[in-house]
């Protein structure tokens, strides 16, 4: 009988290495060699995650997406990510591509901007993009703006405020909510606030009185609020309970599990950062929309700029916002409700209007 | 314990060295399995590795970032090893962690202006260190005392601990604790007073291993011999090897599962704290994710010993540090180093497993971590 | 031997454990419907041979026959099949469960696949009826009295159809007159055709209940009488393999001040039930008190509470004049208090702990061995060297674990510890319990030594014979009170047999 | 479960309704409140009871499992993926995509089971150790393998998010499910119904069973049980077996019922919750369903708390702070496993490898 159990013993770890590689699938071509970065001819590109993975369907993916493009239009000869596994590696990572000699360095996420604003200025000859990281002149950061560091920002809270006022029209119950990850984190507290302020407007406009249900997932550790989808779908769930019919899933995992959940439940919901038509298919026919904060496109703008020596030395360079195509849900969208969402991208990003929402949740 | 006694230099030696015996073969075998995954995804194993050993050990510098990665991992190993010496399992070191360096941070920003007055740094340090180190044992005793007093589990109760403290630093990383600066956008505090910075080693840009990793060093000493030396330690032992024994030998059982709670929340709190004070210069909440279950692995690779718990948190820093280039190498994702870590605890645990494949006899005394729910 | 009565017969049988030949080409057979004694000291290898017989061992060598057909036994359930029951020495019952849980485990009557406790309960009905063996088959085993339990047990047999019988030291836990009621079941049961094998190293009982005895020595058999042909004194030699004082030598007593006294205490056992409700007593310096009395009774739980292990519900202990009512074990300990624990390896002994560290157990934090709180190793090893040689501790080195000690040898560290301090008193609990004739003989010497210097002692044990050689005076406690105090020169037997039994409280 | 600890239940969980009844009464009716946090309750419990389930095979035969964390986990990613696989790559339709998933899913926790089981029946490794490295393995291998199979141009997908088959469609319960507002708490997932159902099933098996009995007898008191001819390994065996294909069921909850995706580390701590509903539940099936429903509530109450946050009175300002409501299950969790409820007693060789 011992035998038995060391032979299912044996069995259960061979099966488990073969799961493991059963299910890996092979890489095209191995892995290629990177060229010498330090050549002046070889353009090099390099991506310092915040902590997290390249891969975490959020903002280090939309960067690593955009740096990925500057490979594929032939800007850059070779890019590289590193992903940063503690906020105290910051510094360092940054440090691993400045010493390899890459020609541009991209820092994800507001937690970098201050080791991406010293590096700039221990590298003057490397190229800094910080996106998500706004930064003026202050005490901390006297030399602002630098030549070689623009950090790539977003008006979170006008796309925000752009889908709030398109779920204020269509909500026939007028009741509609957005679930989030922790409001500690700015550009997520821009959205939530944005698509408050957005729908206010339209109330008044329209003389209707929407409740506007926000829910912020602060109740973990900061390492989860983004990446709990479970509970957003429990929270959305919860929502459409109590007759809300348009969610807005914003931050991260979480709202995507809002997302989900919500369509899955025939309700309306609107995607975030990315047009989620494309990443989160199962949601696509009640998938009102999504508030944009497209960051591959600029950064790959800013990549090509730096390579053609144009870049820019007024150390910002703001990404459009915007809300996606109505794509499976279009035909339930009326004309009046279409225009009245171009004439207010118009107005907010010509400035004519403001959402008047802080940069940051007030202390 | 063993006790060199009147035999020769050698059988010492051989008696030093056979505890290692497992670890090290547990640590090949899992290298070896991780470079067969390696393989089988289609990467190099042998470039893998050579990236890996380049990023811990190839340079001064990276050697002095094996030494920043390995500090936290001697501190919350050993506060989980002690905790296991004691029959009792911390889980909760994450949490510890965490606390420790919310009030590290609080003490090293905050005082000089509550004193309105400037501190000098032999006092500051301390204060702030010291608090880090109070604010986890706070938190490590209080399921300790749950458990001495109504017999609720170490294992829940660190486990809602860690979530509370989460919460907790949330809490006042967004709210009181928050840097005053508006132009801050960030969720943490202001930086440390100059004077509650623990100084890097040598002062060469660059090379941030600081006096916190000697500090670690001496830790482990001091906890071994307190553990071996002291009667405290005799009493702690006597209470994780055999809680009715020590009753019967009029040792207070209770009081004594309260101290080696509070001192092993102790150390996981200086592990968040040292990172405060040496490196960071603030606590921010993309801080500590893992090191408190890094830590638990680490104890039992080190056998619970404080010197093995030094040895297991090099090689966890070891390859926390080199992954990175590794990854920057070879493309090969960092998750493999957490695949890796898995075996090697796997093996560790189940040294019958290695023993059989290496055909080692078993003479060793079964240690007993851990005791099930009901003691 | 073509004999058709024999239903079992064991041939050849050996086991070696390591460091140990447990059975050594032991021969046994058992008749239709005889009491078949197996008579040996702790360690003769009786538990194994029937450990082997039922299935829980796997002999190295040798041959199995049930009713003259060779059977290979690789578990319990191979024996069941066979008819063989076993009631082991310490029950196999599951407190939480029924009785009828209990006796249908492993052999359920199902209705639908759900557990049919009715039929159950109606067959252990009959069965009770039958066999004249009371069971309530509701009740839950962990609140019945120890009797009961065994009881139960033997209905566990019967209720698979056991015709052989393997009685495991049944009496160990028996009042003399619970005895009597279980040779009376015994004989009740062969009667009817089942066979029985009885375990025990009592001589008296073998000699009153057996039909057959074989004795075994050091995993041999040494032989088989018929209990007409035999006494007591030759059936000890054949156990210990030479002549055996049975009793202890001693001087008379001479007791002067009083350095125990008990008043009125009650303590509550783990499921808060008061199993010590109202004693007083006294223990005087240079005297052996006794506490007589079958298991259970709540002599452990006095003698906890005595020793601070556990919480008195009321009353007082004063030790050497002090009140330590309550108190934990520390002052009591410093008190003058030696105290050798029931539960040696639970209690006494940190078994991964070297044989020095368990010698300094209890004052390890006093000086010389520890000073401003750091252990002073060299005294501690200092010490053990000392008590290994003064108290023949049997050990390679004073760094072993103690857990490769054998029983006695881990004993004598823990008297060795406890009586080498400078004491007032010892409570000695079941000092002897499963030790070798050697050791018991040399711990019951240290005892009168204890006593002869001036050092009260109270004595716990559920050996009779045990307590009737040591004590001065001998209290007899039955469900939690203690019913009398004699004086153990007038002590008898019989009378003492019956106080255990609680006859005295009944007469009342 | 006795009447003291379904008394204090009933009231944790009326005072938690309560509350949010109180609070919100000016913009939801008490019964669309009430039948919304029953519906957030049974999904929040769903899977915390098969968790706890989990638990109580392993634990009611002797064996601690505190690698239902990463069991989860693994049965999570697993079933997620062998429902992709079907879907994306064998073109099967949603339907049927789901049912393998969630097989692969179960199928995936019984392995994860056999490990915990090797290594601590065969290999009598101490069971807690032997839980955190079948956490630590979890973790691990999820992550190497979501990142391997779905990221970047090499991978399976090519780098790109296959279609997922979606989740698994909801239930009615007949006539109920047509209730106005009320008829919400009868509309369910499959798995939310089956976890109900596992409940009362391994109530069944537990305590009126022979396989319950015997379970029972081998974490109680194995060498007896081993004395009447149970096979003591195999119990054991087959019961943490059977613990690990609930736990796969309760993964299958977080990718193919909530929501369709993967994320790594998504469980979330909810395996350690699960254990303490089973604690608290002092190891019986309704003791650790009526647990995992107040960690349920809970969480209801810290999610509808935030619903209602403009309506709290500033007298309860600090019920505002969604920081401080985020607590409250945890904080519950240590209140009511430390005195409230009185002592748990667990079966008595629990965690004790059985030595022959």
């Amino acid at each position: 009988m011992k035998k038995f159990y060391t032979l299912m013993a044996v069995v259960l770890l061979a099966s488990m290495f073969l799961s493991a590689c059963g299910g890996a699938a092979p890489a095209a071509n191995g892995t290629p060699t990177a060229p010498d970065c330090t050549k002046a001819t070889v353009f090099c590109v390099g991506d310092v995650t915040d902590v997290g993975h390249v891969d975490d369907k959020s903002f280090n993916q939309s960067t690593w997406e955009g740096v990925q493009q500057a490979k594929a239009n032939g800007t850059a000869d070779w890019i590289q990510f590193i992903e940063t596994s503690d906020s105290k590696d910051y510094a360092k990572n940054i440090d691993t591509f400045a010493q390899a000699g890459y020609k541009v360095i991209v820092t994800t996420g507001f937690n970098l901007t201050d080791p991406t604003y010293a590096a700039a200025k221990q590298y003057p000859n490397i190229l800094f993009i910080g996106v998500d990281q706004g930064l003026q002149k202050d005490a901390n950061h006297p030399d602002w703006p630098l030549p070689n560091l623009v950090a790539l920002i977003f008006h979170e809270d006008q796309s925000g405020f752009l889908v709030g006022a398109l779920a204020s029209m269509m909500s026939k119950s007028h009741n509609i909510g957005g679930v989030f990850g922790t409001d500690a984190v700015p550009a997520v507290w821009r959205y939530g606030e944005g698509y408050r302020a957005g729908a206010a407007y339209e109330d008044k406009k329209n003389g209707t009185k929407t409740t506007i249900t926000n829910v912020y997932h602060n109740d973990v550790g900061f390492n989860l609020t983004f990446t709990d989808p479970t509970w957003g779908a429990t929270t959305a769930q919860s929502m459409i309970d109590k007759g809300t019919d348009v969610i807005f899933g914003g931050g991260g995992i979480t709202g995507n599990g809002a997302v989900d959940k919500t369509a899955s439940d025939k309700v309306l919901a609107i995607g975030v950062d990315t047009d989620q038509y494309y990443t989160l298919p199962e949601a696509d026919a009640y998938l009102l929309t999504s508030a944009m904060k497209p960051i591959p496109a600029p950064l790959g703008v800013l990549i090509g700029l730096a390579k053609a020596g144009k870049f820019p030395t007024n150390g910002q360079y703001y990404g459009a916002s915007g809300f996606a195509p109505y794509h499976d849900v279009a035909s339930k969208v009326p004309a009046n409700v279409d225009a009245e969402m171009q004439s207010l991208l118009k107005a907010l990003t010509g400035g004519t209007l403001q959402t008047g929402v802080p940069d940051a949740k007030p202390q | 314990m063993q006790r060199p006694d009147e035999q020769g230099f050698f059988k010492n030696l051989q008696r030093w060295l056979e505890p290692l015996l497992v670890p090290v073969l547990a640590i090949l075998t899992a290298v070896i399995l991780g470079g067969i995954i390696v393989k089988v995804v289609n990467g190099d194993p042998i470039a893998a590795y050579r990236g890996l050993i380049q990023g811990a050990f190839g340079s001064p510098r990276a050697l002095s970032e094996t030494a920043v990665w390995a500090t936290p991992y001697i501190f919350a190993g050993l506060a989980v090893a002690f905790a296991f010496k004691g029959g009792l399992f911390n889980i909760g070191a994450e949490g510890q962690i965490a606390l420790g360096a919310v009030f590290a941070a609080l003490i090293g920003y905050a005082l000089p202006g509550w004193l309105h007055t400037s501190l000098p740094a032999y006092i500051h340090i301390p204060l702030a260190v010291g608090m880090g180190m109070l604010a986890g044992a706070i938190w490590g005793g209080i399921p300790g005392a749950l458990k001495a007093y109504t017999g609720g589990h170490e294992v829940i109760n660190t486990i809602m601990m860690n979530y509370i403290a989460l919460n907790l630093t949330s809490f006042l990383l967004n709210g009181p604790m928050r840097d005053p600066d508006p132009t801050d956008l960030s969720a943490r505090t202001p930086e440390i007073a100059p004077s509650a910075r623990i100084p890097p080693l040598f002062n060469i840009p660059g090379m941030r291993v600081h006096w916190g990793f000697v500090l670690a060093l001496v830790v482990a000493v001091i906890i071994w011999w307190l553990l071996w030396k002291t009667t405290l330690g005799f009493e702690i032992r006597t209470v994780g090897a055999n809680p009715d024994a020590a009753k019967y030998a009029g040792i207070n059982v209770k009081r004594t599962i309260i101290i080696t709670m509070a001192i092993s929340g102790a150390l996981a709190g200086l592990a968040g704290a040292i990172e405060v004070t040496a490196l960071n210069y603030r606590h921010e909440l993309g801080f500590s994710t893992g090191y408190g279950f890094d830590a638990i692995a680490i104890a039992l690779l080190g056998k619970t010993n404080p010197y093995g718990v030094i040895l297991a948190a090099l090689l966890f820093g070891a390859m926390r540090n080199g992954a990175t280039r590794m990854q920057f190498l070879t493309q090969i994702p960092t998750d493999i180093i957490s695949v890796i870590q898995a075996l090697i605890l796997l093996f560790v645990a189940a040294d019958a497993i290695i023993r059989f494949i290496y055909r080692i006899r078993a003479h060793e005394e079964r240690v007993v971590l851990t005791r099930g729910w009901g003691g | 031997m073509a004999d058709d009565n024999i239903v079992l017969e064991a041939k050849n049988i050996t086991k070696q454990f390591p460091g140990v030949l447990a059975n050594d080409h032991v021969n046994f057979d058992l008749r239709k419907g005889e009491i078949h004694a197996l008579l040996g000291e702790n360690g003769a290898g009786k538990t194994t041979l029937m450990n082997i017989l039922y299935g829980l061992h796997k002999p190295d060598s040798g041959e199995v026959f049930v009713n003259g057909k060779s059977i290979v036994i690789h578990s319990p359930k191979d024996s069941i099949q066979a008819g063989i029951g076993m009631v082991h020495q310490h029950f196999m019952l599951i407190p939480v469960f029924s009785v009828a849980e209990n006796v249908m485990l492993g052999d359920e009557t199902t209705h639908l696949g759900m557990l049919d406790i009715r039929a159950v309960s109606q067959r252990l009905q009959e069965l009770s009826k039958q066999y004249g063996l009371e069971v309530d088959p509701s009740a839950v085993v962990g609140q019945l009295s120890v009797g009961a339990q065994q009881r139960v047990e033997i209905v566990k047999t019967l209720y698979r159809n056991a015709s052989i019988l393997i009685l495991d030291e049944p009496t160990a836990v028996l009042t003399p007159q619970e005895t009597d009621d279980l040779f009376r079941i015994m004989r009740q049961l062969t009667g009817r055709g089942v066979s029985i094998i009885f375990i025990t190293h009592k001589l008296k009982e073998v000699l009153a209940v057996a039909d057959r005895i074989t004795t075994m020595r050091a995993g041999k058999v040494v032989g088989t009488v018929q209990p007409k042909e035999t006494n007591e004194a030759k059936l000890a030699s054949m156990m210990v393999g030479r002549e055996v004082i049975l009793t202890v030598q001693k001087e008379a007593a001479h007791p002067k001040e009083e350095v125990l006294r008990v008043e009125d205490l009650h303590v509550l056992d783990d499921r808060d039930l008061e199993v010590v409700n109202g004693v007083s007593f006294e223990v005087h310096a240079g005297e052996i008190l006794g506490i007589a009395g079958v298991q259970g009774n709540g002599q452990t739980q006095l003698a906890e509470a005595l020793t601070g292990l556990r919480p008195t519900k009321k009353g007082k202990v004063i030790i050497a004049g002090k009140d330590l009512s309550g108190k934990p074990p520390r002052p009591i300990i410093e008190t003058g208090l030696a105290h050798i624990p029931e539960d040696r390896q639970r209690h006494g002994l940190v078994l991964s702990y070297t044989v020095a560290d368990n010698m300094v157990l209890c004052n390890y934090y006093l000086p010389p061995f520890a000073r401003w709180g750091v252990i002073q190793q060299e005294k501690v090893d200092e010490n053990a060297r000392k008590l290994i040689k003064d108290y023949d501790v049997r050990t390679p080195s004073p760094y072993v674990p103690t857990s490769k000690l054998s029983g006695g040898n881990q004993q004598k560290v823990i008297v060795a510890r406890e009586l080498s301090r400078d004491v007032k008193l010892v409570i000695a609990s079941q000092p002897t319990r499963g030790l070798d004739v050697g050791s018991i003989e040399y711990i019951h010497k240290e005892i009168v030594i204890m006593r002869d210097r001036g050092v009260g002692v109270l004595l716990i044990s559920a050996e009779l014979d045990e307590i009737m050689s040591l004590s001065d005076r001998i209290a007899v406690m039955y469900r939690g009170q203690i019913v009398v105090v004699v004086d153990a020169r007038q002590a008898d037997r019989e009378q003492l047999g019956l106080w255990m039994a609680g006859a005295h409280v009944e007469a009342v | 479960m006795n009447g003291r600890r379904f008394a204090i239940i009933v009231f944790i969980i009326a005072i938690m309704f309560g509350t949010v009844v109180l609070v919100g009464i000016s913009k939801n009716t008490p019964l669309v409140i009430i039948t919304s946090m029953i519906a957030t309750t049974i999904a929040v419990a769903t899977p915390l009871t098969l968790g706890a389930l989990c638990g109580l095979y392993c634990e009611r035969a002797g064996v601690v499992n505190i690698g239902i964390e990463g069991t989860m986990l693994g049965a999570a990613f697993f079933g997620w993926l062998a429902s992709i696989y079907m879907n994306t790559i064998f073109h099967f339709p949603a339907m049927p995509s789901l049912i393998v998933g969630v097989m692969a899913a179960v199928l995936t926790g019984g392995l994860f089971a056999l490990l915990h089981a090797v290594l601590s029946i065969t290999f009598k490794v101490d069971q807690i150790i032997g839980g955190t490295v079948i956490n630590i393995l979890a973790s691990g291998i999820t992550g190497f393998l979501n990142r391997q199979m779905f990221f970047g141009a090499g991978s399976v997908f090519h780098g790109n998010i296959p279609d997922s088959p979606g989740v698994l469609p909801t239930i009615r319960i007949p006539l109920l499910a047509d209730i106005p507002v009320i008829g919400r708490v009868f509309i369910q997932q499959p798995i939310a119904w089956s976890a109900i159902a596992l409940v009362i099933i391994t109530q069944i098996v537990i305590f009126h069973t022979r396989w319950g009995l015997r379970t029972r007898a081998v974490g109680e008191h194995p060498r007896a049980a081993d004395t009447v001819g149970i096979n003591v390994i195999r119990m054991r065996y087959f019961n943490v077996i059977i613990g690990g294909l609930l736990a796969g069921l309760a993964g299958a909850y977080f990718t193919l019922e909530s929501i369709s995706s993967f994320q790594p580390d998504m469980t979330n701590g909810r395996g350690f919750i699960a254990l303490a509903a089973m604690i608290f539940g002092n190891w019986t099936p309704f003791g650790a369903w009526s647990a995992a429903l107040v960690f349920g509530a809970a969480q209801a109450l810290q999610i509808n708390l935030q619903f209602f946050r403009t309506l709290i009175p500033p007298q309860l300002a600090v019920l505002q702070n969604s920081y401080v409501v985020g607590l409250a299950p945890y904080l519950l969790t240590m209140v009511i496993l430390t005195g409230l409820i009185g002592k748990t007693i667990p079966p008595a060789a629990d965690g004790k490898p059985y030595e022959k």
